[in-house]
């Protein structure tokens, strides 16, 4: 028997941990250090308890929890997942502690703020990944970006302002147009329904309905707001300053969940709401997600800034899991959903361990390193399996991701074209080109800068970070089943609610 | 054994597991090389065990498949690790566990002393669990694995001197440079992957091959699929347009270069194009591709190698133009002659490499034949050895090459045309031609070399090796024996290959007109071109070096053609490098990313600042500017109620 | 023509003679003695509308306390004399006093049209009745407690607040 | 009761755009605010008006408290001037600008 407040013990734990935060002295910093840990630990046993009660054999969603909100308007605290959403959730869980063991000596100043913000991110996050109400949904949206805007805007780097309120009213920008659309949506449910609604169990139904051109409106208000999140592809200009500028915790997180957020919104609201318009996108978004591809591969392939050429390496990445989605096969869905894992665990360990080096020399500077290899061995081998898990080499995890989208999208209906394909997969040699060279640079060659002379390797601390996602690099990469299954019942759902009897001569 | 066969993957695992974890704190070379070589030598055992069991077997019985788990099943996709055993595979996986436990024994000598002894040995160790991925699995998706995971391997031993300057780059560039090539293949290879599942449903070799003549398929398809494939193959083999990277993969230590850029991996690609001999088959167009890329590879590849002074680059060009051989022995349906000449190379070109690799070594790195000569008195193995090679090679009988170079040719005459078989004439004279020039100006003549410079014979565990595979080299090719020779029994090598070709044999269905008295004129010939090159090398080389420059000098422009190698190298670089670093940096990142696209979104929030500077302005601070204002609000207020009543 | 209506006529004139005559004074003493002028005419309106107890309160409160209040300051800061209207801002005054005339025409519009005569008058006993001390005083102590004391407490704050503000700064 | 209660209307009305004159006119600070106490004299000669024609207290009481708040107003607002004087040395309120951009 499923505990259906299992959800709400996930959202108060770090929420109800937070504020208990806030009574610890904030002289005590190893103590708030300590605590926020202990927090997300027990976060992610929660998320635990989750993954060992999930029904795998069911398509629905489980673990639902209904309570009236706003009773006037139908808004109700509805919270449920499906195997996409749990997935996130664990990976969100998952990568949170680690980021806190990560910033143990990297943030000194307002230890105290800091880690109560990322408290706060965490319950935003796993609220956007829980809410089947889209008000609600939409409030955690809101929610989440205002911690990262702190953590960005605070213990940023120098152009911390910038970079975290372009960030803000972007994403906002965006967002408002999906409150447009959900009101919208939520009155032209109170026809059929009788009610104004914003559930999102309902509106399933509502959705498919709506005549199609109102359909097409409505899509495109959610995907903007998603798209921009993702990003996609020319709406992903924010994301290299954010990147650049937050503190490595910040841009694990921003890498390994936030952009989440923007495909989940894709898989869980874009694509069953207005199934028509999806299919009617489907080819430009497409195309976009591949010119994200190449263009993101590109544009990484000639960055001075290691940070900065992995934010870059995220626009291909998820240009894949956009593809991937808008293929809208089985294999490419599922290949979708995986990746976004991947995408967390690979680029999450990139920042990481650029955050690592980058605390000891203070610079991100490609063209200042060299030759570490001899130097911080250790360093150099796991950031060479973590370079290679992002290129997508098999038998690590993103290979999985990346063949199963291009797999799908190839034999895509919707698409119904190789090229998107062909295009996509040179986005595959492109990954090796600038990861590899960037690992050249870095690793290889002779040590040129004196000042790398006394560096030191990898301390227990961090190894202990990355240890746990090389294991699930490797893991997903020999044995993705444990994953794919998870996901399996929710992503065929999902496919047979975008083949409706509109777009049923599709299939 | 053939049940165990999964050991032969697992065992070179744990041997990279060990020594790249514990490698380093062990530090005895001993053990480490121990450990290193010997699951490569269990693998081997473990290998014949399962070549014999096989050869008990009826014939039609002789393929087992060993499924392990489960990889990835999604919709319909169902991919397994699981291995294939059977003729074809048997073969290199013989090939490769033997030949790499020979190199692994001769590591242990060639790497003595280096810091990184037990990085070495995880590396090849990896490399052989790899290829032995890439040889025994039963699917595409297997397949795919280790041949990425080769080029891995390949990356990280190319590089292995890391801090090494390596012409005008450096090794890790090198190492990059054959990564990114064969990615290119890859992606080939993904494309024809995706459209065999497209059109077959299935990535297993069994599924795929059994539908072939099944399902109704559009010639196109076909067309397509074997021309992707084709490309993941010239990548990973080294064939025109993508060869480029192996010359450079010499920077590697030399064992590396003997174990995968000659013997095993480069030949990954020969193997997959016979592995999918049946849909090369039903695309006789792409087959003909096929050919003419393999001989042109073959032609242009020796000509390179004619005047190159770097010893592991003639080798490396010798390699390029062997594995043209190959590809047009594939190219004309001649599918067991051409992994018959993957193994006898494999046998020659390996102990090429390490013998040149012994000289190296005693020559203190130095690799430029210029400098040495006259070597045979002080490493006499060395050279003996490397003679038997060069003898192979060139073509000359009763040495392995022989048997396998002939039948392509014969083969390229037979079912193909007179112009394959001319080339491929031509360049086992050139081939001939070199690989003597390199013997006389390294082993015969005169001492070039320096006084500080103090020749040594290298010690046993590298002679062995060399001795061992010197043996291989010599008597390898008896097992194919054209029936020409061998009468009844016919070509025992091709018999036992016959049942994983014969369907695509049977689609081609070509009948050679010609009669045995052709075949023997042709092999005299090439016989005969053979012995011409070696005679011309001596001549030239050993008795009057003075025309090579002579030569040299007169036709300079096609010496130097040959001499920059067609400076294709440079071609790439500025047609395609140099654009796309140009353009991702100038255009795509400074100007659309910074300037269109960032310019659209600071742009708009710029305007909304200049607006807002200028409408600010009506916030005069004068209090009855407000109100007055405020009065006009009054009257607007009051003309709207008096005009509702 | 009645008593009332001549005394009307005397009292709304004076007004509204001494309110145009307030503000277009260049002396500002002598625009505060108008306005107390206006304030004493207003009160004789008041009583003609049988308002006695807050007649009273505006000569007392209003034209006694206020206006002395605004004199003293007056006095005490002298500013100097108003410019002619033309001399400052011509444009923007003129546009101020168009927008008023505009207020008061609409204002007068509005009046006509909703005929306020047509109200059913009380009689006059009632009228009186209401403006009486005893009336005004029984209903500030019953129905409107909590204003009035709140009105106390806004004269104390007021107080306290002049105080604060206008104190010397010593420092 | 003769008099038509629009006299006293027009009269009021006429007395407050006066006070909105000299409001939106005068320079002085004083006179400005007189002349708000002249707007709100004109308000309550509308309500004793009407509390009057209708014969109800309300009006009157509501012009009591307004009364109190005018002399609260008075009384904060002169000290406010009198602060002001002392920091710019002026009353003229075109002068006192400090609230702009």
């Amino acid at each position: 028997m499923q505990n259906n407040h299992l959800l709400t013990y996930l959202l108060l734990t770090p929420f109800v941990g937070g504020l208990l935060l806030l009574l610890i002295n904030r002289e005590k910093e190893n103590l708030i250090r300590y605590f926020g840990l202990a927090v997300s630990v027990i976060t992610f046993i929660v998320s635990l308890f989750l993954y060992f009660g999930f029904d795998i054999s069911k398509s629905d969603f489980q673990f639902v929890y209904k309570f009236a909100w706003i009773e006037n308007l139908n808004i109700s605290y509805h919270v449920g997942i499906d195997g996409i959403s749990l997935l996130l959730i664990l990976l969100t869980t998952f990568i949170t502690p680690l980021t806190l063991i990560s910033s143990w000596k990297g943030i000194n100043k307002k230890v105290k703020e800091f880690t109560f913000f990322m408290l706060m991110l965490e319950v935003g996050m796993l609220g956007v990944f829980v809410s089947l109400d889209l008000f609600l949904f939409y409030v955690f949206w809101e929610v989440m970006l205002i911690p990262m805007y702190f953590i960005i805007g605070i213990w940023g780097g120098e152009r911390r302002i910038y970079a975290s309120v372009k960030f803000f009213i972007y994403t906002m920008f965006g967002s408002l147009l999906m409150l447009v659309a959900i009101i919208w949506l939520a009155i032209y449910a109170s026809g059929p329904l009788g009610h104004f609604s914003t559930d999102l169990i309902e509106l399933y139904n509502i959705g498919p309905t709506v005549p199609h051109t109102i359909q097409l409106y409505m899509f495109l208000a959610f995907a903007f707001s998603f798209a921009i999140k993702v990003p996609l592809f020319p709406l992903h200009t924010w994301l290299p300053d954010a990147h650049v500028e937050a503190p490595t915790a910040g841009s694990v997180i921003l890498a390994a969940v936030l952009l989440k957020m923007g495909t989940y919104g894709l898989i869980r609201f874009c694509l069953p709401l207005f199934p028509q318009a999806a299919v009617y996108f489907a080819p430009a978004i497409s195309v976009l997600a591949i010119i994200g591809i190449i263009y993101g591969a590109l544009v990484a392939m000639v960055q001075k800034d290691m940070k900065k050429l992995v934010a870059y390496s995220s626009v291909a990445h998820l240009g894949f899991v956009v593809l991937g989605i808008f293929a809208m096969t089985n294999e490419s869905m599922q290949g979708a959903v995986i990746q976004m894992v991947n995408h967390g665990l690979s680029t999450g360990a990139l920042f990481l361990l650029v955050g690592v080096i980058y605390e000891r020399t203070h610079t991100r500077t490609i063209a200042e390193y060299g030759g570490i290899a001899k130097l911080i061995p250790i360093y150099s081998v796991i950031l060479m399996i973590a370079s290679l898990s992002s290129i997508g080499l098999p038998g690590l995890n993103g290979f999985v991701g990346e063949f199963l989208i291009l797999l799908g999208s190839f034999k895509s209906p919707v698409l119904n074209s190789w090229w998107y394909t062909v295009f996509a997969a040179s986005g595959v040699i492109f990954a090796a080109v600038y990861l590899l060279w960037m690992y050249q640079r870095v690793v290889f060659g002779e040590v040129k800068n004196p000042k790398l002379n006394s560096i030191k390797d990898m301390s227990a601390r961090e190894i202990f970070v990355m240890i746990p996602i090389l294991i699930f690099i490797v893991w997903i990469g020999i044995y993705p089943s444990t994953f794919l299954k998870v996901s399996s019942r929710s992503v065929n759902k999902v496919i047979e609610q975008v083949y409706t009897p509109q777009n049923h001569s599709l299939k | 054994m053939i049940q165990l066969i999964y050991l032969t993957i697992l065992l070179p695992f744990v041997g990279f597991l060990f020594n790249g974890l514990l490698g380093s704190k062990i530090k005895n070379e001993k053990v480490i090389g121990i450990i290193g070589s010997g699951v490569i030598g269990i693998s081997f055992i473990i290998a014949i065990g399962a070549f014999f069991e096989t050869l008990n077997l009826p014939v039609e019985q002789r393929k087992t498949i060993v499924d392990l788990f489960t990889w990835l099943s999604v919709g319909g996709l169902n991919i397994h690790f699981a291995y294939q055993v059977d003729q074809l595979s048997l073969v290199m996986a013989l090939v490769v566990t033997g030949v790499g436990f020979i190199i692994h024994v001769y590591s242990i000598g060639y790497m003595h002393g280096d810091k990184s002894f037990w990085r070495f040995f995880s590396y090849l160790n990896l490399f052989i669990f790899a290829m032995m991925n890439l040889i025994l699995a039963d699917n595409f998706l297997v397949l795919f694995l280790g041949w990425e995971g080769v080029g891995l391997c390949s990356y990280l031993l190319i590089g292995f001197w890391y801090d090494k300057k390596f012409e005008k780059m450096t090794t890790a560039d090198a190492g990059k440079k054959a990564f990114i090539v064969n990615r290119i293949g890859d992606f080939g290879f993904l494309l024809g992957m995706f459209l065999i599942y497209l059109t077959f449903g299935s990535l297993n070799f069994s599924d795929v091959f059994s539908k072939i003549g099944v399902l109704n398929i559009s010639q196109s398809v076909f067309n397509f699929i074997a021309l992707f494939l084709f490309i993941g193959a010239t990548g990973k083999s080294a064939q025109i347009p993508l060869y480029i990277w192996l010359p450079d993969a010499m920077a590697g230590p030399t064992p590396v270069s003997a174990l995968i850029h000659a013997a095993t991996m480069v030949t990954a690609g020969v193997y997959m194009v016979a592995r999918c001999s049946l849909i090369y088959a039903s695309a006789p167009a792409i087959l003909t591709v096929v050919a003419i890329i393999g001989a042109l590879t073959a032609f242009f590849a020796a000509t390179i190698g004619l005047v190159q002074n770097d010893i592991k680059k003639v080798l490396a060009y010798s390699t390029v133009s062997q594995l043209g051989y190959m590809f047009l022995a594939l190219g004309v349906g001649a599918f067991s002659a051409g992994i018959f000449h993957v193994m006898t190379h494999a046998f020659f070109k390996a102990l090429l490499f390490l013998a040149a690799g012994s000289v190296i070594h005693s020559m203190h790195e130095d690799q430029n034949i210029q400098n040495f000569g006259g070597l045979r008195k002080y490493m006499p193995a060395t050279a003996i050895t490397f003679l038997v090679a060069s003898l192979a090679i060139s073509g000359i009988p009763p040495f392995s090459g022989f048997f396998s170079k002939d039948e392509i040719l014969w083969k390229s005459f037979a079912n193909g045309n007179v112009i394959y078989w001319a080339i491929g004439a031509v360049t086992a004279l050139l081939t001939a031609f070199y690989m003597f020039r390199l013997y006389f100006l390294t082993f015969e003549g005169n001492s070039r070399f320096g006084k500080d410079k103090h020749p040594h014979e290298s010690p046993k565990v590298m002679t062995f090796p060399l001795i061992a595979l010197a043996i291989l080299a010599f008597i390898g090719g008896f097992i194919g024996i054209p029936a020409l020779f061998s009468g009844e029994g016919g070509n025992a090598f091709e018999n036992w290959l016959e049942p994983v070709f014969k369907n695509a044999q049977a689609r081609l269905a070509e009948t050679s007109a010609y009669g045995h008295s052709m075949e023997i004129s042709l092999m005299v010939i090439s016989v005969i071109l053979g012995v011409g090159g070696i005679i011309i090398a001596r001549n030239i080389y050993l008795k009057k070096p003075s025309i090579a420059t002579e030569l040299a000098g007169k036709f300079k422009g096609l010496y130097n053609l040959l001499w920059n190698k067609y400076f294709v190298d440079e071609v790439y670089d500025a047609t395609v490098v140099t654009p796309i670093v140009k353009t991702s940096d100038s255009f795509l990142w400074r100007i659309t990313d910074a300037k269109i696209i960032d310019g659209a979104v600071n742009g708009a929030a710029a305007i909304v600042d200049r607006v807002s500077k200028n409408i600010r302005k009506i916030q005069t601070g004068v209090a009855q500017f407000y109100a007055i204002i405020m009065a006009l609000g009054i009257v607007l207020a009051l003309f709207w109620i008096i005009m509702s009543l | 023509m009645s008593i009332q209506t001549i005394l009307f006529f005397v009292f709304g004139i004076t007004s509204a003679v001494s309110s145009v005559l307030m503000i277009t004074r260049r002396n500002a003493v002598i625009s505060a003695l108008f306005l107390i002028l206006n304030f004493a005419g207003l009160a004789g309106l008041y009583l003609l509308l049988n308002a006695q107890f807050i007649a009273v309160a505006q000569v007392i409160v209003y034209a006694g306390a206020i206006m002395v209040l605004f004199l003293f300051v007056i006095m005490l800061l002298r500013p100097e004399n108003e410019k002619k209207f033309m001399e400052a801002n011509p444009a923007v005054k003129t546009f101020a006093v168009i927008i008023a005339v505009l207020i008061f025409v609409q204002l007068v519009y509005l009046i006509f049209f909703s005929h306020p005569s047509s109200i059913p008058k009380a009689d006059i006993a009632a009228s009186v009745k209401a403006g009486t001390i005893e009336e005004i005083g029984r209903e500030l102590f019953t129905n409107y407690i909590l204003p009035f004391e709140a009105a106390g407490f806004l004269l104390l704050a007021a107080t306290i607040g002049a105080l604060v503000l206008a104190k010397k700064k010593f420092d | 009761m003769q008099i038509p209660i629009e006299y006293y209307l027009i009269l009021s009305a006429f007395m407050f755009i006066v006070g909105v004159t000299g409001v939106l006119t005068k320079r002085n600070a004083i006179i400005v605010f007189m002349s708000v106490e002249l707007m709100l004299n004109s308000a309550n000669l509308t309500m004793i008006t009407f509390a009057s024609y209708l014969g109800s207290s309300v009006g009157q009481l509501f012009v009591f408290f307004v009364m109190t708040v005018a002399a609260a107003e008075a009384a904060i607002g002169l000290a406010i001037i009198i602060a002001i004087f002392r920091n710019k040395l002026t009353v003229n309120i075109d002068e006192i600008n400090i609230l702009k951009w």
